[in-house]
């Protein structure tokens, strides 16, 4: 595998989660021996999105919310590419939360790694879906009044077949979840706890270490699954919620995609048997 | 004889009025008739007063007749919802149960409702209406019935006989029947098509050979979202309905950015939520077209009238500043072509294309020249040397213009980034490379405008009207009779060089459109600083009336 | 003496010398000077290069200063950065472990650090910067603590006691130093405020009576955001931070409705997203404020830079035609009267007001002179005697406008439907309704334009430079030196009446606008006909530069 | 209560359910014996957002997709006001996926009534999120790939604090959980199966009378609520899956409006205070 670097430094706060995330990210790929063209990679806007300018290969930073639907059409174009989004809470969870549901929901092909800081780092500390309630944001002073939101549990109900969780605080473990996910023909969600040291000093490091803890039983059914994805105040598992190959993805299920991607037809069409039914 | 003749077929949402107005624009089209057919119903499913116009000629692209010649009232409401529209002159045809609120010389009052009834379906009334009114317009009755057979599809045997049987004993009700009526010429052509705007739209796209279409229904764009999903298997490419119209904008643009020529459609209030995505689109200069059915505003506004309220809105869609194409096609062959050249200049300058439309366009019938086999618009991208850098995707060139690379080619590797960046697409906010890519995108426009051709000229005048879009051949059939030339806009952004030599070559010109604030009159004073003496127009989502036009030019 | 002098305070995002900047002006607003402050940083959250202008003054509003007199260096990475704005008469402050590129006969260079480090916290630098600037700088030291408290707010005793040793220290060391700036006369005003655009507009809506702010956080409109959060309690209104930009814009409609003064605000993206909203606004005619701050597009652009490139966007802004009110203050005075304003026509009009800013007006501080206590807007809302019929919230009157009710009256009861309407909102497609509704909409725009003053016009020539928005001062700075008078726009849409007569009084025009495409001008040429003969500007993303323009104008 | 009539006749197609929506929500509104300034109705845009011209009370028709947004803030500016959101699966779930959830989660004291005929009714006959796998809608000619989307299952794991579902063609029981939703105080969704007689021809009213049951046990937690939530093959339950007013609603949380509404604060503000600090 070619070399990943673009000759620019991150320039994420020191201890900043997204360290970690990065490395991890740069193992599995590394790990999985991909050629930089035979994938790319999909940036929301953030903190996250700014990986950008820090993985050398073909990327796409789009618009704050959207990159799940860039993604989509991405792989829908030519599905031979493997397809990776990097975002944050806010925009993919906040902004983009109908596209995160509705790209679930049709299993699309893709691997969704969600940096959850449970804040706004980009736009400097607001709070966000994920924010527990009574955080304080810049635009929320009097506290959040919202229940956070479960990504995991979403994309459970939403029908995503493959959902985990890491912890940006141990890279081993989140680059084997990396290197799983995007194994996985289907759609797939990472949720990764992303310590911001700058904008959330309640969900630090510690917190997450004393919280978190691998998910010890196997599970059965989808609800099953959304119960244990829940945080309690003691547990917040890691591991893989949902893992299932046997439904097809999204683009599987169009026979033109069988054995050409949808960019290889450029063959001229021929209009003469519609244009007569309509003489 | 006269030069045109026009026959509203009336009835409640879901009696089929359109279907059987479409039969006969099919019908006339195939009999050698240049026709026109124009539907009105209210944005409700069941129960509002609808209508179809047919408005046969023998010159090509009528307007709506400004009488209606026949009447076919198939209800009692649609008999008094039309009252307005009915002449001495019309000759009417309703169910014998059926009263006229006054007399009528030349009301015919046919069982039409019992023909129906022994076929064993009450619902076949508009057939047997047909089945009634084919012989005396001098039509076919097995070319009406072979269409009305085609529009009933895959229907079941037994409606298909209950249709069958109302045609047939309606075609015997109407031999002792004489209307005489003063028909056009025929100019016997028999390779014209009858067709809509929104399939017209679609032929174009799979000329040009579409790959990706990613939509959200919205009246007037939906015909072209369901003509495109209907065709997928046939051309081999794929429609997405999307969950919004913002997941249809940033997914063609991720199509686009992989190589797919792609598109999407919606009408004003879905624009709106594009718009951002246009903006991106700017930026990562992703070929896409973007296909914009206008329909009276704001907000919901009148969701099934016509209009031509958006090309303010169109033109400056997108915060920011960057190269954009707007084309407004007028008749079917101008959809085709102009749809076609959409997906080439996309792919030529690397921007987004709007196709402004507008629900009369879009939904209307016409009868057309047939379209010419059309090559696919090649797919630009080249394969470049591998270099440690990545691709200069973004290299600063002197028209602007560059080459790009697509996921999958080695060596092509570069970021799309909506952040201001550099060649390779790095962030780089530094003034001067700002200043660059400022420039880039300045040629970039400048260079469009090669492309671009001055509006065409009909006529010989020192006065002209000017128009765009849908009303062209009101504004002709103005211009025509006020004995002034026509200058027709498709292309209205970037506007061409050398537009203000062409306009004040004019003593007087005349703005023809159908918005309340004269839209085009405005932005040819804004880019050519040229005033248009007089600015006509209205938008109550009716099309615009030639004999108002004309007489406001008079009294002016 | 100067009449301006400028002094940079640079270090990496983070070291503080955004709030070292933001103390100085107020400390010089205090000392009875005029300031501005103007901050550069890139958009990202540590480590980028970051810098803050202070430019100082005896006359209102002075623009950056041309050249740095002062640099205060808090890195070596930021004395780098800066060496192209050093000057040979630039006196630099940096600490003794910096290395300079080249020799600086004025480069200063007390052991910063170590009194920094002496305090117990390296962080303490750019506040040992200020101890040690202060008395260079004729500053009260007391004053200057006192400001360093107020920013430090309610951080830990340890850190204020770190603080205030390294200032103290360093003020100890700066004893020795006699820089001898030479700086320009203070007026000893004592009464100033030192304000930025947020602030200013955050209270101007408070002034106004707002009592609902829907938003959603965007660089540079995030200032205001966290400014009415902050302040919410204190005033008694509500600020809710919302899903996305399209919930708040269809949030503040709903609660205009039910009677609420409601704003939103956001930056160009985010307005995109908002269009629909505002259409809807236009079409049920609810009275809301909408807040653009601009910053450099398309897409994501350069987000913490400033920009004017979507004042056409704003007035295009919204599918199909209705009224609509664009509002650009230049500074913290008409920053606070214009929002105020800006609540006022809403009520008055019923329709969505926009208010321009961009992120140099958002973020910049100014001295500026106090504020006057306005009165709230008054509610409009009337309490109709009950009848069968639902209120006539949409009736047909002579100038479009028209009363209107709350949910809780009694008898007023109406529909806002954003479908076409008569006159109590309920739906009707009727050519005759729609034309109604357009002449309402049409005589309300022209209803607005008797409350729109021309532009302010100071100096006396035939020629004028013209301008909109937060380059006034620049374009006064050009006007001022050419001799020329000084059109400056702060109502630009809808355009008033007479501005034709008004600028066709001058020989020549010349437009100062921060975008590449004239904005303004063309909308002027489109509004009146009448051509701006030099259109000058660009969108680096950085402030225009008087210098560059005069050259321009002498050499055109 | 005074009458709700406008004049204007409903234009639904003759047997949809929304007659029997539009029958019960008038009766629930006699029983709660409500003026007709009491309460505002927003309506979204579709077949169920054409309500608009059928009740004589304050209204609000928006945009498509957008009702709960303005519902909240209609709520907030007075919150004297009942608020009632009328629309359909396309705009609720649909276009306005992100806006529902987010209202449920901060617990706003509206009640939603969602019509789900799973069609788009008003645009003619495309599928909506919630149409079954399979569904040929006009825009899907090929078969909906999707999983449908659950929405008392959504609406639970967002927090809602009240979830019921009921069927049209049942007319006194809509009516009694219409009643029971509306005294509710906290986000509520009655999620009402809605026949669309023209163009979802799968799931009709004898479809759903062979699956509709009322929810037989009384549930515990929000996680087995979401499973019972769940449609099977052989039943859909409708009634009450959760009732928790224990949570304070979104508005109950401001100091501010415990005694008045946000709107009766017209007073002057005085800004000297803090004009001095600047100074
Ligand atoms: C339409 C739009 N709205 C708002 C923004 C401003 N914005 C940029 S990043 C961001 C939030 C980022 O939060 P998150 O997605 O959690 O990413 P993080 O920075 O925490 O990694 C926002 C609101 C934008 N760029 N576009
Ligand atoms: C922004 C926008 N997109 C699309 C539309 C077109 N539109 C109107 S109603 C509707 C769907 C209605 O479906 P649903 O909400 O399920 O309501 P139903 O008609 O089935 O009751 C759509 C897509 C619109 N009005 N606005
Ligand atoms: S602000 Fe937070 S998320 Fe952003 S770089 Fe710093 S630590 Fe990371
Ligand atoms: S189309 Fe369907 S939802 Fe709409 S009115 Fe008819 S039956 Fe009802
Ligand atoms: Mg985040
Ligand atoms: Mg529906």
């Amino acid at each position: 595998m070619a070399n990943l670097d673009t000759g620019l430094f991150p320039t994420w706060c020191g201890g900043c989660g997204d360290w970690g995330i990065w490395a991890a990210l740069k193992a599995a790929l590394k790990q999985l021996n991909l050629a930089t063209h035979q994938f790319v990679l999909v940036y929301d806007i953030g903190c996250s999105g700014n990986m950008t300018n820090h993985l050398r290969a073909y990327g796409f930073h789009g618009l704050h919310g959207r990159a799940i639907p860039a993604a989509c059409g991405i792989k829908l174009a030519n599905h031979s590419q493997k397809v990776i989004v990097i975002g944050g809470d806010g925009g993919l969870l906040g902004e983009g939360m109908t596209h995160f549901i509705s790209a679930a929901r049709a299993n699309m092909d893709i691997t969704v790694i969600l940096h959850n800081n449970q804040v706004y780092g980009l736009t400097t500390g607001q709070s966000s879906p994920t924010s527990m309630k009574g955080t304080k944001g810049k635009a929320t002073p009097l506290g959040v009044v919202e229940q956070p939101l479960e990504p995991c549990g979403f994309a459970l109900l939403s029908g995503a077949t493959y959902v985990a969780r890491a912890f940006a605080g141990n890279i081993p473990d989140t680059t084997k979840i990396f290197v799983d996910a995007l194994t996985h023909r289907g759609f797939a969600l990472v949720e990764v706890l992303q310590p911001c040291v700058t904008y959330n000093k309640l969900n630090t490091y510690d917190w997450f270490r004393q919280r978190v803890k691998p998910l010890p039983i196997s599970l059965g059914n989808v609800y099953e699954a959304i119960t244990k994805a829940a945080w309690t105040d003691q547990d917040i598992f890691t591991g893989v919620f949902r893992r299932d190959e046997t439904l097809s993805a999204y683009h599987q299920t169009f026979a033109i995609l069988k054995d050409k991607t949808l960019i290889q037809y450029q063959e001229k069409r021929d209009l003469t048997k519609y244009i007569t039914s309509q003489k | 004889m006269p030069e045109v003749f026009g026959i509203k077929i009336a009835g409640p949402a879901g009696a089929g009025s359109m279907s059987a107005g479409e039969t006969l624009v099919r019908a006339f089209t195939r009999a050698g008739y240049y026709c026109q057919g124009y539907p009105e119903y209210p944005s409700l499913i069941k129960g509002g007063h609808t209508s179809y116009l047919v408005t046969i000629s023998e010159k090509p692209f009528p307007n709506n007749a400004p009488k209606v010649d026949l009447l076919l009232a198939l209800t009692q409401g649609a008999l008094d919802n039309e009252h307005q529209s009915i002449a001495e002159t019309t000759h009417i045809i309703a169910d014998q149960t059926l009263k006229a609120d006054h007399e009528h010389k030349n009301l015919h009052q046919p069982t039409l409702l019992t023909v129906a009834k022994n076929a064993g379906n009450p619902l076949t009334l508009n057939t047997a209406m047909l089945g009634f009114v084919a012989p005396q317009l001098k039509l076919d009755p097995n070319l009406v019935w072979e269409l009305i057979r085609q529009e009933l599809g895959d229907k079941s045997q037994t409606l298909l006989d209950q249709n069958k049987a109302a045609f047939d004993q309606a075609g015997q009700l109407s031999i002792q029947y004489h209307l005489n009526l003063d028909l056009p010429k025929a100019i016997n052509q028999t390779h014209h098509l009858a067709i809509n705007g929104s399939q017209a739209i679609g032929l174009g796209a799979i000329a040009a050979g579409i790959n990706f279409y990613a939509g959200y229904p919205m009246t007037p764009s939906s015909p072209l979202l369901h003509f495109m999903a209907a065709h997928q298997l046939e051309f081999d490419y794929l429609v997405r309905q999307a969950e919004d119209e913002i997941s249809a904008i940033n997914m063609i643009n991720g199509a686009a950015f992989a190589g797919a020529k792609a598109m999407t459609g919606t009408s004003g209030g879905g624009f709106a939520l594009m718009e951002e995505g246009i903006s991106l689109s700017g930026m990562l200069e992703t070929p896409i077209v973007i296909y914009l059915a206008q329909r009276p505003a704001p907000a919901t506004g009148l969701p099934t009238w016509t209009s031509q309220s958006d090309l303010l809105f169109a033109i400056n869609a997108g915060h920011g500043e960057f190269p954009k194409i707007v084309l407004a096609p007028a008749d079917p062959d101008e959809c085709y072509r102009l749809t076609h050249r959409a997906f080439y200049l996309a792919q030529t300058f690397h921007c987004p294309v709007v196709i402004l439309s507008d629900k009369y366009l879009a939904e209307n019938y016409y009868s057309s020249a047939d379209f010419p086999a059309l090559d696919p618009v090649p797919l630009s991208a080249v394969s470049p040397p591998p270099k440690p850098e990545m691709f200069a995707r973004y290299a600063f060139t002197p028209n602007g213009l560059h080459s790009r690379t697509i996921p999958g080619i080695p060596g092509g590797e570069y970021i799309a980034n909506s952040d201001e960046h550099e060649a390779h697409g790095l962030v780089d906010e530094s003034a001067e490379n700002r200043t660059l890519a400022n420039q880039r995108r300045r040629d970039k426009t400048n260079e469009i405008k090669n492309y671009i051709p001055l509006p065409a000229i009909t006529g010989n005048s020192d006065q002209a009207v000017i128009s765009w879009g849908s009303p062209k051949y009101i504004a002709r059939q103005v211009a025509e009779e006020m004995k002034m030339a026509h200058l027709h806009f498709n292309h209205l952004w970037p506007l061409p060089e050398k537009l203000d030599t062409l306009l004040s070559g004019y003593t007087k010109l005349i703005s023809i459109e159908n918005n309340e604030t004269h839209q085009l009159a405005r932005l040819l004073r804004q880019e050519t600083g040229i005033t248009i003496h007089q600015q006509l127009g209205e938008d109550t989502g009716r099309p615009l009336d030639p004999g108002k036009l004309i007489d406001q030019i008079k009294h002016y």
